[in-house]
């Protein structure tokens, strides 16, 4: 049974809405050689899931799910920073960002 | 009559002798080894001498227990030491032969540098022998039979420089083991079914049925085998004419009188058995004559002396078989102390005539020696004198009442018997012909020292002369009305199954020994003609042609052998390693190990280092996972 | 059909056909401006949902900061002149085909799924008094732990980043 | 206590040995071994007087699972301590002639393999079994690999592999069990009647445990090639103590457990043991280097114990440990003499060698006695114990029982013709300056051939010690 | 808690310190107070059970236990980083504070109440550890590791969240035990178990369990030594730990539903970790294969205890977390002297330092599973645990697979045992080396000795 948490719109659309986006964060990071946008795409993914947290807090009327956003937030914010700086030393020494070619290390 | 303790010696002694020369022989003066040696024979023969007597005054067989060997459960084996009458006879035998040719080798050995260590060997051999025929069970029989079988390889590989010898000694010990087996196995039978292997218990059950014929079919031919290594016989008895290899005193001691008899012996100890398996008797009837004629006619054309005496030991123990087989064990026994008496004697002969020629050992080098060695000369007639069966030498008694008994049983056995006795007579005499009548056929220098031998070779050889002669007067026919000594005396040995042979009728027994004397003539004179007469003499090995050219090869029974045994033997063996378990076997075990390499390279190459590979085998498996449980609780 | 379901809609197309040009524009700068659209259509759905005060930080965070920072990035590196190499056809379906299947087990998941509860609605959640007691109180460690958190990617980012001293010599 | 006290002494050596200087370690490896031995005919001699307190010792180790610690000693257990505790020493001996290098490490590690032995033979609860079980392993396998020719890693590497392979799946046998009884003492072990399937898993893991360490035709790839790589010593602590683990184990730790599933595979098993008797000894025959003629000659041996243990009968299975005592004695004569030959001339190839008999009386006579009772020449230790394990094979099975009579021919064959080969005949360049033994030599063959003779002789305190032990197991085994 | 707090200021101290000049000194002091931290917190708060703030921080008996080991093993491994990173000592605070910051996050995964404490600890290991990856920037390879690590564990990290977020959905809640009692009542819908599978699949992410294991071999064969055994020692016993409290106290009512696929996965786990790892040159990365196989084991211990008791994970965890750090500290310092961690740099190793080598032999048998060491113990008691739990399959195929695995162990040790003609190359090694692998050996053999203490504590 559908669960109203706006008129007229249901939780299950959210989830669908997110599910759709967090598939298409996947879409890029596969379908991708770009490690910048692969991290984009990353961020797109994790946007998903948040959107999907304050919809269920909204549901279950609970300020915890929003409060988790932060959360992500702030971990993604760490993430990025972390992950421009891997770049950004990575792109100094080899002039690309490209991760097919970061592929030496194997078997 | 002596306490128990010397019969302990009896055994002892021997053993003292062989540890002394072994172990300090090296540094003691060669005069006292041979002392020692010889003394640790003459005394036992003197101690059982005594018990001899008190047996003939009909005392008491004695028993001595020394040790409980094991006891396992329901199985139990004690050493033992049985002294009746058919052993007392056998240590007389042992000690009393073996001391003369002790004495004999103490001047025939004299210069070899390893002295001691062959009188070590020959005291550690009757010690073995002695163990053989005093223990009161089959398997102390089994241990001295293996023992002998022992100190028969170390003193055949007495001279082991030389490699064919010790292929000679490593062929006897093989061959006897193969005997042995059969042995084994008969005891397992006898061990299993009657739940003892002393002679005295295993007869009492027996006596009550423990074994049905089939089994006593099987046990005593098992045991037979056994014996057939041992002694020689088809087709075990190829390694006899090798074990020549060793020194003529040896052959004499071992591969003549008491050794090869041993099988006699066992059959003799186990007579209730085989008399329970007519059968079995029967194949040894066979097997006996068989061997008897076969080791004669090989014997006519050998030019070796030794090898001629070896064959003619062959062809008599055929013929002790022969008179097993028709159940006549106590005249089989006849033979063998006859036969131990002439044998003897004629290897020691034979021995001095070698050690006159210098080691040589070929009748066509030599002849005419009558005149260099008389004492030798008239020994060794006397032996095969005695040999050949011409009355009155001892021969001619024990031999003919093997063919009386055989005549009794079956004509055909009689027959070949009588034939090969007359090819004894003739090889026998071809020898004597060749050795001491006619000119010397050999070097300059070999004539140079032809002598006499000293006097510690001459004596035993006169004493066994002496026996070679009266011996026969033990076992007197009883056409002759004069008591048969020696059945009588082992008669508590043998045990009568169904009814006692019946005496053949006086003529028919004057007329076969006739026969026999006569054949035997026959063939000395034909022999007189071929090399006095003629003065023939034997031509090159290869010169031979046809039949007498198979003969002289043995009829190929060695080659056949080697290509029936040893080498597919071989061919196995290196099959079974390179093929089965280098390849097979152990390819199994290394492909295991190639196999989980190459399965390592497989799951390697999913190791692309593409993130995005990665990454996506990530998402599958979620994916699949989630499906999986989905399609679950659809 | 309520006003606020053809919003939703609106919303969700702009923010979905965003998110699929952001993941496929060749010009890494498009897909960064793209992602910008993208996250401001969630903002506007928290919005929707009554969650002001995170709509502001998300649009602050993301499209202020990150975002700018992506661009910065993107900018030194001059990626957008360096055109990216395409991955195969055959890989790019294979993608896809991961994509599609982990949305569709996630649809049916939901499909099938019927124990969502609706609470009494409650305005006051997304208010930022609540939220203050809320990230304060109960929520103090994981709050506090943050701050290590970003301290330790500040450290991490400048660790990786500072030039050597030799290298400015040089 | 006494058993913790023996357990511990070489491990105490060991250490000692360890600290000491090279020069040293041997010496006091020698001394540690010959106290242990003292020790252990203490106790030999506590048990004939029937004073057995003090025989067994056990303590909780863990409580979740259930693991005891727990040392029993009874009259098998005894006879196998006598036997290691006797031939360490030996074999520590004969190294006293060779140049060792690093030898404190070396005689750690035996003396360690020493007190993993005891350990063995001394456990009554399956965990302390299975772990000195593996204890003994690591020892023998760095001796191999560090004191072999260098070509032997792969060879000593696949000994390590297979036999640790077997192993591991005793251990889930073990698991198993511990699942039935909740405890792995032997006592609670035995007599459990377990449901057939359960004992064939349970038998299959033990057996191939047992039958690769003994190992058991077809599998005993890794011994030719390990005896002949290790170092002569190692070769000694394999073939004459080690395997005996094995043999030990089937005794004590199959038969009496899973009597259903032994009933069912005995069959088998007889048939793959007598094959082997006639295998090993067949391709000894054509064998060219001594140490790999022995290794098959025992192959041959062994396969004899294990049918003689698994006849089931009193007669095979006391057959079985005499002769596993005569065949530790043996082998480790048979290879010392080996490794004097080796020390020689540096060389174990029959077709180099020849005629040391010429130069090395004494040498070739002791070859030859520890020859002839490995031949199982009446009145040497051998012979006793063949005769009842060919007693017992026979009443199993008349057929088997001829076709491992074989073996007294085979045995005849290629002994006497290494022998032959290696000491008869004319010495050549190879042999010609043989020296001689030294005396430490001479001592470490002269109570081998004093137990060869003894043993041979009057082999009733063997039995007698024994024999309590076997019925037992019979008992328990016979169904 | 107490503990959590003084690790962080703990961190936070060592980079003021290095504001105060006082470099030398960081390495030394952190990792003593860590190692007594460890004791401590054993002793003290042994026994305890209580909550702080609010559920966030869980205290009891295991993760005292799990707590005291992973601050242990990072003493330990601090004590290495000063030789470590000589050539860049100027970093040498920046790195021991990510150090001891990872370590916090570990510390959280093992004692978090809520899933927010876990995910914010998770995280905090991870960033950390992507940054300490990449910390060699001369280096491609460490680079590379930098980023394929944070690639993926960002990814993950949208599954870990997504996880967590649909188990709010269904139950409303972030506290474990509230989720708990939730899925007790609740029947299990799909979509709930979308988001179990989501969070159990990131977990065997960061514990490198197949076929998620991907990134382990790659990441630590690229990664600076000391951080590679820091990895596999503290991340992976902190991600275990994690998982099990995931597994045994929020979701342990569907668990079951799980179990079978976690069987597979061990199963997987197993084959492809000991296969792969047996043609592999870098010692390194074999170390990183033998690190997923034990993590198969581990994911065993977990699974086989139907998660009910966590006394077999803690032992074995604790024997692996031992035999590592021994081996890595053998493996840094050869690859020091070396210059590679190639298996051929270690021949000769044995004559030439035996302390060393024979520690490494040590660890090697340990890890192989031969008695009387801690490795030995631990495989009998999960084994044991897995045919109680009726998986005796699973059992023989641990059991056949380490058979295999003794053959990469073994290659190591052969070639230490192989003797070279110059071993000049190995110099004396700096004494702490050798102190933290004898420490190392020492735990192993007390663990396996005297298991009373350490076995079956919860």
């Amino acid at each position: 049974m559908n669960v109203e948490i706006l008129s007229g719109v249901t939780v299950q659309q959210y989830i669908w809405l997110s599910a759709i986006l967090f598939a298409i964060g996947v879409f890029g990071v596969l379908s991708r050689r770009n490690a910048i946008i692969i991290f984009m795409s990353v961020e797109l993914m994790l946007n998903a899931v948040n959107l999907l947290l304050v919809a269920f807090s909204r549901m279950h009327a609970d300020t915890a799910g929003q409060v988790f956003v932060f959360f992500t937030m702030s971990v993604a914010a760490a993430e990025v920073a972390v992950g421009l700086a891997i770049l950004v030393m990575l792109y100094r020494n080899m002039k690309t960002v490209d991760i097919d070619v970061l592929s030496k290390i194997k078997e | 009559m002596p306490s128990q303790n010397l019969y302990i010696a009896v055994l002892a002694l021997p053993l003292i002798g062989f540890l002394v020369n072994a172990l300090f022989g090296k540094k003691l003066p060669k005069s006292l080894v041979g002392a020692i040696a010889s003394g640790v024979v003459l005394v036992p023969f003197i101690i059982i001498l005594t018990t001899f007597f008190s047996l003939l005054n009909g005392a008491e067989a004695i028993h001595v227990n020394l040790l409980n060997w094991f006891t396992v459960g329901s199985y139990s084996v004690n050493f033992g030491l049985q002294l009746d009458q058919l052993s007392v006879i056998m240590v007389m035998l042992i000690t009393g032969v073996g001391f003369l040719i002790h004495l004999y080798s103490i001047s025939y050995m004299h210069d070899d540098e390893n002295f001691s260590r062959y009188f070590s060997y020959l005291n550690l051999f009757v010690f073995f022998m002695l163990i053989l025929v005093m223990s009161d069970n089959y398997l102390g029989m089994f241990i001295g039979w293996e023992g002998v079988g022992l100190a028969s390889y170390l003193l055949i590989g007495f001279w082991f420089k030389n490699n064919d010898y010790n292929d000679a000694a490593k062929k006897a010990f093989i061959m006897n083991r193969v005997g042995d087996l059969g042995f084994l196995l008969g005891m397992f039978f006898i061990f299993y079914y009657t739940g003892s292997l002393e002679f005295s218990k295993v007869n009492e059950a027996l006596g009550l049925g423990a074994m049905v014929p089939a089994l006593t079919f099987i046990a005593s031919l098992l045991l037979f085998i056994g014996a057939t290594g041992k002694s020689a016989q088809i087709p075990l008895f190829t390694w006899l004419p090798d074990a020549m290899a060793g020194p003529t005193p040896v052959s004499a001691l071992i591969h003549a009188a008491t050794m090869v008899t041993a099988g006699i012996y066992m059959v003799f100890r186990s007579n209730l058995l085989f008399s329970l398996a007519p059968q079995t008797l029967e194949i040894i009837a066979i097997v006996g004559i068989a061997t008897a004629l076969y080791a004669a006619v090989v014997g006519l054309v050998q030019n070796d002396i030794k090898k001629v005496l070896a064959y003619s030991t062959v062809s008599q123990l055929g013929l002790m078989f022969l008179a097993l087989g028709v159940g006549a064990y106590t005249t089989a026994f006849f033979h063998v102390l006859t036969h131990a008496f002439f044998k003897a004697l004629l290897f020691l002969g034979s021995g001095s005539v070698i050690h006159a020629m210098g080691g040589d050992q070929d009748i066509r080098n030599m002849g005419g020696l009558r005149k260099y060695m008389p004492i030798t000369f008239i020994t060794f007639l006397i032996g095969s004198l005695a040999i050949s069966g011409i009355p009155p030498f001892s021969g001619f008694f024990s031999k003919d009442e093997i063919l009386a008994m055989a005549f009794q049983q079956n004509i055909v056995l009689w027959a070949l018997g009588v034939a090969a006795s007359m090819m004894t007579a003739f090889y026998m005499f071809r020898v004597v012909f060749l050795t001491f009548f006619g000119e010397f056929r050999g070097t300059k220098d070999q004539k140079h020292h032809l002598h006499e031998s000293p006097l510690l070779m001459t004596l035993p050889l006169v004493v066994l002369a002496i026996l070679a002669t009266v011996g026969g007067f033990m076992g007197l026919p009883h056409v002759f009305h004069a008591p048969h000594l020696l059945n009588e005396f082992l008669a508590p040995i043998v045990v009568q199954v169904g009814e006692a042979h019946g005496h053949l009728d006086v003529n028919t027994e004057y007329m076969l020994m006739g026969a026999a004397t006569l054949g035997a003539i026959i063939s000395i004179s034909i022999a007189y003609v071929m090399y006095i007469s003629k003065a023939q003499v034997p031509g090159e090995d290869a010169s031979y042609t046809g039949l007498s050219k198979a003969a002289n090869k043995k009829f190929y029974v060695d080659e056949l052998y080697n290509t029936v045994f040893v080498r597919p033997a071989q061919w196995v063996s290196e099959f079974l390693y390179k093929a089965v378990d280098k390849v097979l076997v152990d390819g199994i075990v290394n492909m295991t190990g190639k196999l989980s390499l190459i399965t390592g390279d497989i799951m390697r190459s999913f190791q692309t280092g593409q993130t995005a590979f990665y990454i996506l085998a990530m998402v599958l498996s979620v994916c699949f996972i989630l499906g999986y449980f989905l399609i679950g609780i659809k | 059909m309520e006003i606020t379901e053809i919003i939703f809609y609106i919303l969700a197309f702009a923010g979905v056909v965003s998110a699929l040009v952001t993941v496929t524009a060749k010009n890494p700068v498009y897909s960064i401006l793209s992602l910008v659209v993208c996250f401001f259509t969630i903002s506007a759905h928290y919005v929707l949902m009554n969650a002001q005060f995170l709509a502001m930080v998300n649009i602050i965070v993301y499209a202020g900061a990150i975002i700018v920072l992506f661009l910065f990035v993107v900018m030194m590196m001059n990626l957008n002149e360096i055109p990216e190499m395409a991955k195969k056809l055959a890989w790019k379906l294979a993608a896809a085909v991961g994509a599609g299947g982990l949305l569709l087990v996630f649809v049916a998941s939901l499909k099938v799924t019927d124990d969502l509860i609706q609470a009494t609605p409650d305005e006051s959640i997304g208010m930022i008094h609540t939220l203050g007691q809320v990230l304060l109180g109960d929520f103090l460690v994981p709050f506090i732990m943050t701050s290590i958190l970003l301290n330790s990617a500040m450290i991490g980012a400048v660790l990786l980043t500072k030039r050597e001293n030799k290298l400015q010599k040089a | 206590m006494i058993v913790l006290t023996l357990l511990i002494l070489p491990f105490i050596g060991a250490i000692l040995a360890a600290l000491a200087g090279n020069r040293a370690a041997n010496k006091i490896a020698l001394l540690s071994t010959v106290a242990t031995l003292l020790y252990t005919a203490k106790i030999y001699f506590d048990f004939s007087n029937g004073t057995t307190d003090g025989l067994a010792f056990s303590t909780q180790w863990l409580t979740e699972p259930n693991i005891s610690f727990s040392l029993t000693v009874d009259g098998l257990t005894l006879l196998m301590l006598i036997l290691t505790n006797l031939l360490v020493p030996v074999i520590v001996l004969s190294g006293l002639g060779a140049t060792q290098q690093n030898s404190r490490a070396f005689y750690a590690l035996v003396l360690v393999m020493q007190g993993a032995l005891n350990g063995v033979f001394m456990a009554s609860e399956g965990f302390v079994f299975y772990v000195f079980w593996e204890l003994a392993l690591i020892p023998i396998y760095f001796i191999a690999l560090l004191w072999g020719a260098d070509h032997t890693r792969k060879i000593t590497f696949k000994f390590f592999l297979y036999t640790l392979a077997g192993s591991l799946f005793m251990l889930i046998s073990f698991i198993i069990l511990y699942l039935v009884t909740g405890d792995l003492r032997i006592e609670s072990l035995q007599g459990l009647s377990l449901n057939g399937l359960g004992q064939t898993l349970i038998f299959i893991g033990f057996f191939l445990a047992f039958a690769i360490k003994i190992p058991l035709v077809p599998f005993h790839t890794w011994q030719a090639d390990t005896y002949t790589a290790a170092p002569t010593q190692g070769t000694m602590l394999l073939s004459g103590i080690m395997l005996k683990m094995g043999l030990y184990g089937l005794i004590r730790w199959l038969l009496p457990i899973v009597p259903f599933a032994v009933a069912q595979y005995t069959p088998v098993i007889m048939t793959l043991a007598v094959v082997g008797v006639v295998y090993g000894s067949w391709i000894a025959i054509q064998q060219n280097n001594i140490k790999r003629l022995f290794a098959y000659s025992s192959l041959a041996h062994v396969g004899l114990i294990v049918a003689g243990i698994f006849s089931l009968k009193t007669i095979g299975m006391t057959g079985a440990i005499v002769q596993m005592l005569a065949h530790g004695v043996n082998v480790v004569g048979l290879f010392f003499a080996a490794e004097i030959i080796l020390r020689r001339t540096g060389t174990l190839d029959l077709t180099a060698l020849g005629g040391i008999r010429n130069v090395a009386p004494w040498f070739s006579t002791y070859f030859f006695i520890m020859l002839l009772a490995s031949v199982g020449m009446p009145l040497t230790n051998a012979f006793v114990g063949e005769f009842m394990l060919l007693f017992a094979v026979w009443q199993y099975n008349t057929v088997l029982g001829i076709i491992a009579g074989l073996t007294i021919i085979l045995a005849a064959v290629y002994l006497l013709r290494m022998f032959q080969r290696a000491m008869l005949g004319n010495t050549n360049t190879v042999t010609a300056d043989f020296q001689d033994l030294t005396l430490s030599e001479h001592l470490t063959f002269i109570p081998l051939i004093i137990l060869v003779f003894v043993l041979g002789v009057y082999p009733m305190p063997v039995i007698e010690l024994v024999q309590p032990v076997v019925n037992q197991i019979i008992q328990l085994a016979a169904i | 808690m107490g503990t959590i707090i003084i690790t962080t200021v703990l961190g936070l101290l060592g980079m003021v310190m290095d504001m105060l000049k006082m470099r030398k000194a960081i390495v030394i002091i952190s990792s003593i107070v860590l190692l007594g931290l460890s004791a401590f917190n054993a002793v003290a708060y042994w026994g305890l059970d209580t909550a702080f703030y609010s559920n966030m921080i869980v205290v009891n008996n295991f993760s005292v236990a799990f707590s005291s080991l992973l601050l242990g093993v990072s003493g330990l491994l601090i004590l290495l980083a000063d030789k470590f990173f000589e050539r860049e000592s100027e970093k040498i605070s920046d790195y021991v504070s990510l150090f001891i910051f990872a370590l916090v996050g570990a510390l959280m995964m093992v004692s978090y109440g809520n899933m927010a404490s876990l995910f914010i600890g998770i995280e905090i290991l991870s960033i950390s550890l992507y940054v300490l990856a990449a910390s060699n920037r001369k280096s491609l390879a460490s680079n590379e590791a930098g980023l394929k690590y944070f690639l993926m564990g960002a990814f993950m990290t949208g599954f870990l969240l997504l996880g967590i977020t649909l188990i709010y959905g269904v139950t409303g809640s972030f506290d474990i035990a509230e989720i708990q009692s939730a899925l007790l009542t609740k029947p299990s819908s799909p979509l709930l178990i979308t988001g179990v599978l989501m969070l159990v699949a990131a977990m065997l992410f960061k514990a490198s369990v197949a076929p998620f294991h991907f990134w382990a071999p790659d990441v630590y064969t690229g990664s600076p030594s000391l951080v590679t055994a820091f990895m596999s020692t503290v991340a992976k016993v902190a991600a275990f730990g994690a998982m099990y409290k995931l597994f045994a106290e929020a979701l342990v009512a569907k668990m079951p539903e799980v179990e079978p696929i976690l069987v597979l996965f061990i199963i997987l786990t197993f084959l492809i970790a000991n296969f792969s790892a047996l043609k592999q040159t870098s010692v390194k990365r074999i170390m990183a294969f033998s690190g997923v196989s034990h993590a198969g084991f581990l994911l065993l211990a977990i699974v086989s205890s139907n998660f009910g008791e966590g006394g077999n994970l803690f032992y074995y965890a604790a024997g692996y977390a031992a035999a590592s750090v021994v081996a890595f500290t053998v493996i840094i310092y050869v690859s020091h002297v070396k210059g590679n961690d190639q298996v051929d740099s270690f021949k000769g190793l044995l004559y030439a330092r035996p302390g060393m080598a024979i520690a490494l032999i040590i660890a090697t048998l340990s890890m192989a599973g031969i008695p009387p060491l801690a490795g030995f113990l631990g495989k009998y008691l999960v084994l044991l645990a897995t045919v109680k739990a009726q998986y005796t399959y699973v059992a023989v195929l641990a059991v056949i697979t380490s058979i295999v695995s003794i053959y990469y162990y073994f290659k190591v040790l052969i070639a230490m045992t192989q003797k070279v003609e110059d071993a000049s190359a190995f110099t004396c090694p700096p004494v702490v080396y050798t102190i933290v692998a004898w420490i190392g050996v020492v735990a192993l053999i007390v663990l396996g000795v005297v298991p009373k203490y350490f076995v079956g504590l919860f």
